[in-house]
């Protein structure tokens, strides 16, 4: 549906949002998180992303089924990732090695649990 | 898909229904570009997940403040590309063109940044297939980032040419009259397809940049 | 001549009885289904077959309770494969403690097997029946598969990293051997014979077949030759640790996490130091990626898990 | 709006109406035509060919089988052999069969519209398909490819010395043919359809092109970036999937195999659909449970997506995400399941003939039945450790690709013949070609359950004795099933000159494409058709038309 063009203040606080987050996880990128670095850079430039999206390409004001296009988008491309991961991260969990000449080495008791292995 | 003479094409039945098909068909094909870039994203999070050291160390070689810079140059083009769509449908056709050109002139500030990297990362001898000497500690692994980021960016860059060359190809349209409203459509698309090449730079830059800046 | 086209294959370990007993309850469940759909098919499209032009049909409604009926029984057969299928994945996945090692080498279009003790065989091995065997593959260059259909039992074999597949022979006899993942030209060629023996035979054919030395000695030779000594002695020095008691023990390392001292660990450690750092140490261990044959490092290894032995230790200098 | 006459009589000859076909001539209206019909024939003219060669191969590798020795060939061109065997018939032949043919044809005319959303773009998808098939035939015939058709790392990357790169390419360039002509669709039925027809009046052959039109979209592309970075590796051997410099082949096999396998239900989805249309116009009977056969096709196309993990049970992936796909591989199977147990439920009470597609149809059912269950077989865990690359897998997937989707395809082609050409066929030939096809079929590929469960891997130029049997049987079957497939060839192409014309109906059938003369003309419909019936009213059809 042709919908009426969004007032050039929003296109401006979008804008300088977007600058701003930018800033921001440039800045968290010095601070030492730990595992946490991650996740911040991915939500700040998700947030950035749906910034873009919603505004800059109208998503907002467009059809239910073109909403629907772009969040199978996002969900096949988890789904890629998410299920690939789970093969490449839990590889080592089940196969356990066991003593070659099976003496009772220092932490035996952990020898059959699971454990996080490569 | 720019019907130059009449404003509906034969096989739809008002303009109504020739817009949508045309925003539809754009969304979809941006999913597919979003799949096609998943899965260098898929290879990144695997070798990312299993030698995180190796990923610090090469995101260390990229030089954060031209990726930085190259950030806000993109988003910046994102705007004015954004200002362009909005002229063009409000008829504003003199508006929309000067909004184009500065969109092509950040696009091309964007590409200039982006090969004076890789001339930097080619003296310090480190593009993999060509000259990579790397020697150190899980230098593969580094390779391997290193190839990556060429792949990534490489692919992102591809896709910004030819982003430049559509919104040429809208600037003159534009300027001949040919992408008057009712007929803006074509505009508006590209605006799409600007706006995701975006969207993907801003994801590439805290994964390829950011990772390891703190150390 | 029916009697020598063979509808299956052997069952010559633990692992094949059980997976026959699996195929044939999904073979009855698909016999039954399959069998039940073609006669229907039949029937309806005989019974219901057009007599008279002027014949007309019965509009049916839909009926949701026979939907359902036809979603909820297939969901349950299939979760009663599905448990059955991975319990004995996991059988298979789970190697028994008391399983002795033989290391496998795939390389393109052979098998080179070694057993501790030092035979070395070529696209054959001799295991005794009744007792479990863990075989230890990796690949010198392309991927390929360890496969025996009288034990229902195959695994991939990857370069640069290890695979293993346990089993215990019940049968003794001659079985296949193939390699079931494609891996160039000779693929159909690269196959051969598990020769599974009586207890006393293996015994006997393992003497005769002792001409070279067991893979710990050559692996002490490799450990001095390669300088290994130099900084892992039987106490940990400055510049590396000991690796005394180093296998199944869990290693801190630099980067925090803990990790398990396996092949993987050991054969990383190896050839890609850098990656995996002990803390307290610096990685200025170098790299011996492409340089160790994976025959060498196998013996390696092998001398690495004898460390774990007092006597052995104590030959440390 | 259903026709009125009791037997429809030829009402005017198809050659002096002006139509899409004899509107123009020339070759030029041929290459740069952008209406749906003739690109549709395009589309019919290059698969076909391709069939031909890929059959071919086929019938090489079974005569070569024929003793334990396989002396007919040597080792190398039997590796060249099954490899373009493989990507020939998958990527030039079974994705493009149903969708860019019968799809093309039928999409516009099933919903009441002139011509597809885009046109052009149309056209554009079939020069890339015949920009990558060239190059994969000049990578045919100048060497071959010897990868195999999964081109497995680190063979395909730094082993194999043979034409890898063109052929890559051509099947990479390939792939966009099929995202285009997805993307189309999807945007012409959500954009053109007639005023009336609902999502839930559309014929189920759309819903099925839809669901395929979803899977080409969403998982093409990550064939075409895992053939790219293939490339990069082969040509920079800088270690993405080369294990000695870092990288992990696994990486690629999960990249190929997240396209491969709801590829596979892409080479399905289009004959469920098919046979959704044939045989409720052949049992004169609403189709039982539309809703559900509906929704079975989307859920296909959706959980296709998520159990690609089956293909590495035994390649080294963990154990815990062979446990997540098992579980997943077997919740893909219930869809299909409900299909076959709505298409038999649906001649029940009905007033059944036994006409070419229908025969196709009923023979699909039988053997995409025996195809899926196999499937259960492989989604077992524990099975699929013995049952991995052997004959079993072969047998296993040629029976839902060949005897389902050919079936289907053939099927199809018979229904819509008179549509397509204005032309009615043999009835008698084509019932015998469907005959000799369903035999040939099953002599050739149900022995291979047999070999795949005694151990025989695949991909093997030679073979031990004790199942030279079995193979003997295959080959018989397979000289069968290719006279099955040759006798179509002939009178189809005699039909469209010597058949007698086709009236707009001749099976009296409901559906929009009916209800335009046949051959149709190029602007589909005079004026736009109005739905006001359910999606196969045929108690409201007059009765049979023979």
């Amino acid at each position: 549906m042709t919908h009426q063009p969004l007032r050039l203040r929003t296109y401006v606080v979008v804008f300088v949002t977007l600058l701003a987050l930018t800033g921001l996880t440039t800045l968290l990128a010095y601070l030492d998180l730990g595992r946490f670095n991650l996740v911040v850079a991915l939500l700040i430039a998700a947030a950035k992303g749906f910034l873009v999206v919603l505004f800059f390409m109208h998503l907002v004001q467009t059809a239910h089924r073109t909403q629907f296009v772009a969040a199978a988008g996002i969900f096949w491309l988890a789904l890629l990732v998410v299920l690939t991961l789970s093969d490449v991260l839990t590889r080592g969990w089940f196969e356990q090695p066991h003593g070659w000449s099976a003496i009772e080495s220092n932490d035996s008791a952990d020898q059959s649990g699971i454990r996080a292995g490569r | 898909m720019s019907e130059a003479h009449a404003a509906v094409a034969h096989q739809f039945e008002g303009l109504e229904q020739q817009r949508d098909a045309a925003t539809l068909a754009m969304w979809i094909f941006l999913v597919t570009e979003v799949m096609f870039f998943g899965g260098l994203f898929t290879g990144y999070a695997i070798y990312r997940a299993s030698y995180p050291e190796a990923f610090a160390a090469g995101s260390r070689l990229c030089e954060v403040n031209l990726g930085a810079i190259n950030t806000v140059v993109l988003i910046t083009s994102s705007f004015t590309m954004a200002l362009a769509v909005r002229a063009a449908a409000a008829g504003r056709s003199r508006a929309a063109i000067v909004c184009l050109v500065l969109t092509l002139g950040l696009g091309a500030t964007f590409l200039g940044i982006k090969f004076l990297e890789y001339a930097h990362k080619y003296e310090e001898h480190i593009v993999p297939g060509l000259n990579f000497t790397y020697s150190g500690p899980s230098a593969r692994q580094i390779e391997l980032f290193i190839c990556f980021y060429f792949g990534m960016t490489g692919l992102h860059a591809l896709h910004m040419i030819i982003g430049l060359v559509v919104v040429t190809v809208m600037v003159i349209f534009t300027a001949r009259g040919r992408l008057a409203p009712p007929k803006d459509t074509p505009i508006e698309i590209t605006g799409l397809y600007w706006h995701f090449v975006d969207i993907v730079w801003i994801f590439l830059f805290p994964l390829l940049y950011l990772v390891d800046v703190h150390r | 001549m029916l009697s020598d086209l063979p509808l299956w294959p052997e069952r010559a370990s633990t692992f094949a009885v059980s997976v026959d007993y699996l195929f044939l309850f999904i073979l009855v469940v698909c016999a039954f289904f399959a069998v039940l759909i073609f006669t229907l098919v039949l029937y309806l499209a005989i019974r219901y077959r057009r007599r008279t032009p002027e014949e007309r049909a019965t509009q049916i409604k839909n009926s949701l309770p026979l939907e359902l009926v036809w979603t909820g029984v297939p969901i349950c057969l299939a979760g009663v494969m599905f448990f059955w299928g991975a319990a004995l994945f996991m059988r298979r996945t789970i190697v028994p403690p008391d399983a002795q090692d033989i290391y496998v080498v795939g390389k393109q279009w052979m098998w080179k097997l070694q057993h501790p003790e030092g035979p070395r065989e070529i696209d054959e091995l001799h295991v005794p029946v009744g007792r479990p065997f863990r075989l230890v593959m990796t690949s010198e260059d392309v991927i390929h598969d360890f496969f025996v259909p009288a034990f229902r039992l195959k695994q991939d074999v990857l370069p640069n990293r290890f695979t293993s597949l346990w089993f215990e022979a019940t049968k003794t006899g001659r079985f296949h051997l193939f390699c079931s993942q494609y891996c160039g030209t000779n693929h159909a060629r690269m196959g051969g014979w598990i020769y599974v023996l009586e207890p006393s035979d293996y015994q006997h054919w393992l003497s005769g077949a002792m001409g070279n030395e067991s893979m710990t000695d050559s692996g002490a030779k490799l450990f001095t030759r390669l300088g290994c000594e130099g900084c892992h002695q039987s106490h940990d020095t400055e510049r590396g640790p000991t690796l005394v008691g180093l296998y199944g023990k869990s290693v801190q390392l630099a980067g925090g996490e803990t990790v398990t001292g396996d092949e993987s660990y050991i054969e990383e450690s190896i050839l890609t130091p850098a990656s995996k750092v002990t803390r307290g140490y610096t990685p200025i261990m170098p790299t011996f990626l492409g340089q160790i044959p994976p025959d060498d490092l196998f013996q390696l290894i092998v001398y690495i898990k004898s460390l774990n032995t007092p006597a052995m230790a104590r030959r440390q200098p | 709006m259903s026709a009125t006459a009791a037997r429809v009589l030829p009402h005017e000859d198809s050659g002096t109406r002006e139509h899409y076909l004899n509107v123009r001539y020339g070759l030029k209206s041929w290459l740069l035509t952008t209406d749906h019909k003739r690109i549709a024939l395009l589309y019919l003219m290059s698969i076909t060919a391709m069939f031909f060669v890929g059959g071919a191969f086929a019938v090489v590798m079974r005569l070569n089988l024929l003793t334990p020795e396989g002396q007919l060939v040597s080792a190398e061109s039997y590796n060249k052999l099954f490899t373009m065997h493989g990507l020939i018939m998958v990527f030039f032949f079974l994705i493009p069969s149903i969708p860019a043919v019968l799809g093309n044809f039928l999409v516009p005319l099933m919903i009441g519209a002139r011509d597809v959303a885009l046109p052009k773009i149309n056209l554009l998808s079939w020069y890339i398909f015949i920009t990558g098939g060239t190059l994969a035939l000049v990578s045919a015939i100048t060497g071959g490819v010897d990868t195999g058709c999964t081109f497995y790392t680190p063979f395909s990357t730094t082993y194999s010395n043979t034409h890898v790169m063109p052929m890559a390419i051509g099947v990479f360039i390939t792939g966009f043919s099929s995202i285009l002509t997805g993307l189309n669709f999807i945007v012409t039925m959500h954009t053109m359809r007639a005023p009336g027809l609902t999502w839930f009046r559309m014929p189920l052959f759309l819903w099925s092109l839809y669901a395929t039109s979803v899977i080409f979209v969403l998982g093409t592309p990550v064939l075409a970036i895992s053939l790219l970075a293939l490339g990069a590796e082969r040509m920079f051997h800088v270690g993405i999937f080369d294990p000695n410099l870092g990288g992990d082949p696994l990486l690629f096999q999960h990249l190929f195999w997240f396209y491969s396998h709801p590829a596979v239900y892409v080479m399905i989805l289009p004959g469920m659909g098919v046979v959704s249309e044939i045989i409720p116009c052949f049992a004169r009977k609403r189709i039982f449970g539309y809703g559900f056969v509906a929704f079975s096709s989307v859920a296909i196309a959706v959980i296709s997506f998520l159990v690609w993990g089956h293909h590495m049970f035994v390649s080294g992936q963990s154990v815990y995400a062979g446990l997540i796909f098992s579980v997943l591989s077997y919740l893909v199977a219930i869809p299909s399941a409900i299909k076959v147990f709505n298409w038999t439920s649906t001649l029940y009470k009905g007033t059944v003939t036994y006409e070419t597609p229908m025969l196709y149809a009923l023979g699909f059912i039988g053997l995409f039945t025996i195809g899926g269950l196999t499937g259960l077989f492989l989604a077992a865990l524990a099975v699929d450790v013995h049952v991995h690359d052997t004959y079993f897998v072969i047998a296993h997937f040629h029976y839902i690709m060949v005897g389902g989707m050919v079936m289907a395809y053939l099927g199809g082609i018979h229904y819509w013949w008179p549509k397509i050409s204005g032309r009615l066929y043999p009835e008698w030939w084509a019932r015998l070609s469907a005959l000799v096809v369903f035999l040939g079929f099953n002599l050739t590929f149900f022995p291979q359950f047999i070999l795949g469960y005694l151990g025989m891997p695949r991909r093997y130029h030679a073979y031990p004795e004790e199942f030279q049997i079995l193979n003997v049987m295959s080959t018989a079957g397979a000289s069968i099933l290719g006279v099955g497939y040759l006798i179509p060839l002939v009178y189809l192409a005699w039909s469209i000159r010597y058949g007698p014309p086709a009236p707009s109906n001749p099976w009296n059938a409901t559906g929009l494409e009916w209800q335009t003369p046949s051959p149709p003309p190029t602007e589909n419909f005079e004026t736009t058709p109005v739905v006001t019936e359910e999606a196969y009213a045929y108690e409201t059809r007059p009765l049979s038309y023979v």
